[in-house]
């Protein structure tokens, strides 16, 4: 198993839940987090203070997945995200040890869907 | 208090004469007339947050510095452009379509029993109103400058000029239209000027899907939104109350106040129903809407039916208002707060509700349809209610054409997605406050 | 204007004559005098906005739209039931337990010297505050249709006959009782309405720990909270004010207004510090409770007391919110805003206030213990305010009965966690803006 | 109403008599004067939450119910210590420094034509604002022990020390200064005190480099800002019209309001395009002070100014405002609300502002330089703005080192870090809001 | 050592947080997130306008064990958050290589307590 | 590549930030969290009601590098973040095995950076 952490922009989530969805790949965790990159940011002025904000507001997604979905979500993920601008985000795979359903308490691919 | 001890003396001394003992009692009708109007103005500039605290509640966190911003500096804009030209336009005369002496208040006489100051005042703060129901209906996507352009002229122009046709003694004033505290004048005149904003526009990004069906955005504070309705319900008793002018009535600014509260009540109460029954729940947003609605929708008729007459015309409003912000929808129109079924539709059914419960008996021009009055005064109230909505949807259409080929009417698709807080003013209305946006 | 030109002419001529004259002060009296009452009606409707914030800032956000729409339909349909029958129920004739006419304001005079619609508008303000009160106390856990029900009838029916025995005509007022401008009438009705309701609803899920001992929940704006405080302190100038009914001894107005002030910043302070005493910080929620606590104990007797008699009386009631909070929360009774301490026990409190620091040269029917009256008047105020809070209690207890045998009081406890807004709504009051809620 | 009712009948016999109508009108004017001064005195009361909301707005979450806890605190403190001796040492005789006499409002008489207790609470309501002002710029650092004595002095002492100078009939007044409605009694005593408390606090942790350089921490809230300067430039109407003291001069009170209503505009616009030109972007806070920045300016001079005058003065306000801000940065002066350029710096220009537009038959002491009047009258300006400010600057600076070394001013580096709300009242203004904060 | 990850629904916080200590595991660390699951979401209307939310509210936890701590962790994790209705959540495992206590340097499980 | 994870006082995000810059670590994920471990909380009290806090504000970092970078980055966060206080926080390495670049479809350490 597979634990697939994505950065994403926000105004991309909706295109990103559809593509998985379409993926059949039906559960994910959303956060969001600040995102410090390529991507230029932006002048910020309080009371004629300028300020340089890089910190860009990104959307975080983890799905945990079974090792033969893992290219299909990450397809997925790219088809829904990329607008092929700087900031577009990235897709980080790590392995996944072991998965617990908190409800039965089935473990490994069982509880993954 | 120099001046009003005075006046103490005065009254000592005159108190063995008779004529300036009249003149005395007259001076007190002045000054209580004035006190009324004063604060009726101050009540109806307030409803200027009460605005504000409605549109930014009911948009995203994060054009809400933005809208707050237009909302202030229209009202600053109004204060100057109806100081500058617009007061002249309005009640510089008796022309029949414009007014055209007391630019910068200068050389002109007041109208009323009022000082000229005074009544300036209470007709700027409509003057600001009128402009600042547009911003509502624009939120989201019209460019800050664009909108400064926009909130001058219609403020020095455009509502003066209809003003004058209805209040400044213009050619409908002639016909015997009646509105008492502006359903028309004020509010459609916001409310249709929303209206083709908002089409020039076009829709805000993702508003709707592909297939036409409507996205909700929902609004990002609604205990703004609540004390927003509190304050313009409030100020609506200044709005209404203080078209009298002075107190010389009490019968009558205290059947205004009433009609006043009780279409509001009713607004509220039947938008909700209406909601319920549609859509399955009480939305806030709507029930919140029908408020206003009934308020706007009480408007012209406030001073000439009876309480019973206010429930219904409220009643309606609520109802018509619901139906409004469905219609829109399906139409594609994006009008993010209401400001078209809010304003421009009440508007017009407030206009025409005088010609349908106006009594003679309390001042109506005719008595309406429901008082055997027949048609005849409806039919004046809808001939201008028209008139005038083709009117400001004309000249509008031509002022934002004009803004949009000179400075531009829309911001950038990226600005919009990132927000106008960050495009149009650099900063964040919730800086620290961390925002989930997935729209 | 019309009306007002007439006038004028009027003076001119009347000038010459000894009588009419007369009739033209009076009439300046009467516009006067509804101007003021007028005035201090919409400021005592405004009050229902910081009501408002204040309920919706001191819980949880997930529940903070749901308690917004309360507020704003409570006042809604008091205005319809205070209009359809509460009006003729409390003003409707001199019998000792009920008004019967005026029903629709039809067929009856004004029982003051102003217009009957300015007279009843400011008592429904009274109504709509009564009514709101309780909202707070029964927050984040009672079914929106419930409350709907609960307010029509408190407004149309319980809130006018306690008021027609005090302020109709009816036998309180017979026995001398006697209650400025409502510490009783509104805010102990209000207050105990709220205990028993709260009671009947049992607690908040998780607001006792399986020990009893409480859980704090807090409130999740407090900019929302402070701001309420201040429209409310705002409104309750008009709220006691505006009691006088009218301008014609400004001596009184001054008196009750500096009393009102002092009552409300004694208040504030005197809860500040109590709670830094008992809890080591000054508590934000106290000390501005405190100050509601104060001024809700000045209100029976801000016109008969002085300054320095106000200051006492508001000290008192800011410790009484205090340990009134602390009693609720220690006999398991979950008043999530305080309404119990700040409307039920200060109203009481501010009632027998009356016959402690009373002074017939004020206006007081006797002079209190402290003035040499002895305990008589103290001894009608306490029978007063105990048959009042049982009359309350048990009529509502009734009501609440019926409503939750009707259609329940309390929502589910999937929904109580998910939140109300959602559960009844269908919507976030912040949507958009991330919440983190443990609780 | 019983009251009312004599006074009626009184009419009515008085009609046959001449002298004692006379009295009979000029009881009307009382009443009409006290309604006036009362009804201000609330919109000034109401300021106080417009500073509350603008202050907690400006600042960081963290502090907000700080700030909200100080801005009502001080106010309750200036009820009480304005009571207490505040009103004594301000109206209490004409000596050149100080009044003695009304302790506790006790044996003395009111100065002017309406009841003391009315006069009391207009001029308590100023002193609250004075008190006020303070706490934003003092705000996110200083303890909340040492606010309350120092809100305590000023309100109880060192205000009302200036205002009786320049209003209780002290050596300035006699000097021909004239101050019609507070620039300098209010806004610069309460700027100035700013800018002594902010100098001895030391900046904010983080407000600025090691190199010096400003860093912007920005306002948590705009939406609250936005509100708050609604609620000031509304509670502005009845802080410059009402200090006319009465409507005997219905044109004087109606030019004070739109002169008030233009400067305030003018100088949101200004600030606006001068921040615009400046800085690249509108930037919402500086525009919304440029509109406090011209109210503060037009204060003094809005009863003797011509509405051309009042926008010159507004618009200089705001330009000023904004210059103001930035000149603090510079010079490392950590003010994070900016109330020494809108109080301190504007005070002193609309107090020169007399000597430049003052107008004679407007009822200036004398000609502005603008009208022919040479320099005569600005020199008693400036003399008055510089003394005042030298006074409170040493006298608070006392007070300030006093407090410090009784209690200590600032809070400790961890608390500050962690927020005040935390640490000075164990609790969040947002509990349940997740707040992201990177300071 | 390993890096548990726990979805709880929000309301078993406290709970999951007293049976964690019970089993001396005291150092966690929380962030929210909205989840997309089984769970099904709830109508939202907005302006008459209805939307199907089905991001629900939860509560991530993030916990760093030793490897023999590791099922106890689990067990106390589940006796907190299950409610047995569909949403309870799920636990990641991943494989934890380093952890080091930035006040001291320490690494390893003496940096994990 | 490794995936680097932080959780530090909010306070110091400013100073870790630059250090990471310093040691050329240009991109980082940023999102918030509350914390609980060794650092003691504080009193809350509402309306009277007592209540101790213990979860605190912190801010989680999210980082993937390449191996050779791992050391330079863990100790550009310990400059950073240190203030030699209890609650400093802590580094957590895991093993990152794919990072994909959504914009462009890169892989690996080509990604990273
Ligand atoms: N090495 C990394 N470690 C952690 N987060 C990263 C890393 N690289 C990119 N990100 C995240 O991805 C977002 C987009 O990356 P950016 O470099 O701006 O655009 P692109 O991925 O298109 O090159 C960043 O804002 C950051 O949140
Ligand atoms: N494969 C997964 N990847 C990421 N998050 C998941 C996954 N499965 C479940 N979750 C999280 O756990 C939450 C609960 O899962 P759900 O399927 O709704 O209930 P249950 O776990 O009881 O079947 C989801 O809302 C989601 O946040
Ligand atoms: N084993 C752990 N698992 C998850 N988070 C941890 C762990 N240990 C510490 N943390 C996080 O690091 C923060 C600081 O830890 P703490 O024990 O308070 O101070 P220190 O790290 O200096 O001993 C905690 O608030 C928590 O968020």
């Amino acid at each position: 198993m597979k634990l697939i952490t994505a950065i994403i922009q926000p105004h991309q989530l909706p295109a990103v839940k559809k593509s998985l969805y379409d993926a059949q790949v039906y559960k994910i965790t959303v956060s969001n987090a600040l995102g410090y990159g390529e991507e230029e940011g932006y002048q910020q002025t309080f009371r004629g203070v300028e300020r340089e904000v890089n910190l860009l507001k990104k959307v975080r997604l983890e799905i945990a997945v079974n090792d033969d979905f893992v290219e299909a979500t990450v397809a997925a993920i790219r088809d829904g995200a990329r607008t092929n601008n700087v900031g577009d985000g990235k897709i980080f795979i790590t392995d996944l040890q072991e998965c617990i359903r908190i409800r039965t308490g089935e473990r490994g691919d069982l509880a993954i869907g | 208090m120099r001046k009003k001890a005075l006046l103490s003396t005065l009254v000592v001394f005159m108190a063995f004469t008779g004529p300036l003992q009249a003149a005395d009692t007259s001076d007190l009708w002045v000054a209580l007339d004035t006190l009324w109007v004063l604060i009726a103005a101050f009540m109806v500039f307030f409803m200027q947050a009460g605005f504000g605290m409605v549109e930014a509640g009911l948009i995203r966190s994060k054009n809400a510095g933005n809208i707050l911003m237009k909302n202030m500096m229209d009202f600053c804009m109004a204060s100057l452009g109806f100081f500058i030209c617009g007061y002249a336009l309005m009640f510089g005369g008796e022309g029949p379509f414009l007014g055209s002496q007391g630019w910068l208040l200068m050389n002109v006489e007041s109208p009323v029993g009022i000082p000229l100051h005074a009544f300036w005042m209470f007709q700027a703060a409509f003057c600001g109103a009128a402009a600042t129901i547009v911003a509502g209906g624009m939120a989201e996507r019209m460019r800050f400058v664009a909108y400064l352009m926009y909130s001058f002229v219609i403020s020095a122009v455009v509502y003066p000029i209809v003003g004058h046709w209805i209040w400044g003694g213009g050619w409908l004033a002639g016909l015997g239209f009646y509105d008492f505290a502006g359903s028309t004048v004020v509010h459609a005149v916001g409310g249709f000027t929303a209206l083709v904003g908002t089409i020039l526009l076009k829709p805000r990004t993702g508003n709707f899907n592909s297939d036409g069906s409507p996205n909700s955005i929902g609004g990002h504070n609604m205990p703004l939104v609540s004390l927003g309705v509190f304050i313009l319900w409030f100020g609506w008793f200044g709005f209404n109350g203080g078209s009298a002018l002075g107190m010389g009535d009490p019968e009558l600014v205290a059947r205004i106040v009433i009609n006043t509260n009780l279409a509001a009540g009713a607004g509220a109460i039947a938008a909700m129903f209406t909601a319920w029954a549609k859509f399955g729940k009480p939305d806030l947003a709507l029930s919140f809407n029908g408020a206003l609605a009934g308020l706007v929708a009480i408007t012209a008729p406030c001073a000439v039916v009876t309480p019973g007459s206010a429930i219904y015309i409220g009643m309606l409003g609520g109802i018509l208002c619901v139906y409004g912000v469905h219609w829109l929808d399906r139409f594609g129109v994006d009008d993010p707060i209401g400001a078209v079924p809010v304003h421009a539709f009440n508007g017009v059914w407030g206009t025409l509700a005088v010609g349908l419960f106006g009594q003679s008996v309390l001042g109506s021009p005719q008595n309406g349809v429901f008082y055997g009055g027949g048609l005849s005064q409806l039919g004046i109230q809808a001939l201008g209610a028209v008139i005038v909505a083709f009117f400001v949807m004309g000249s509008m259409w031509l002022v934002f054409k004009t803004i949009d080929a000179l400075v531009g009417l829309r911001v950038s698709e990226v600005e919009e997605l990132r927000g106008l807080d960050i495009g149009e003013h650099g900063m964040e209305s919730y800086s620290g406050f961390q925002i989930f946006s997935t729209e």
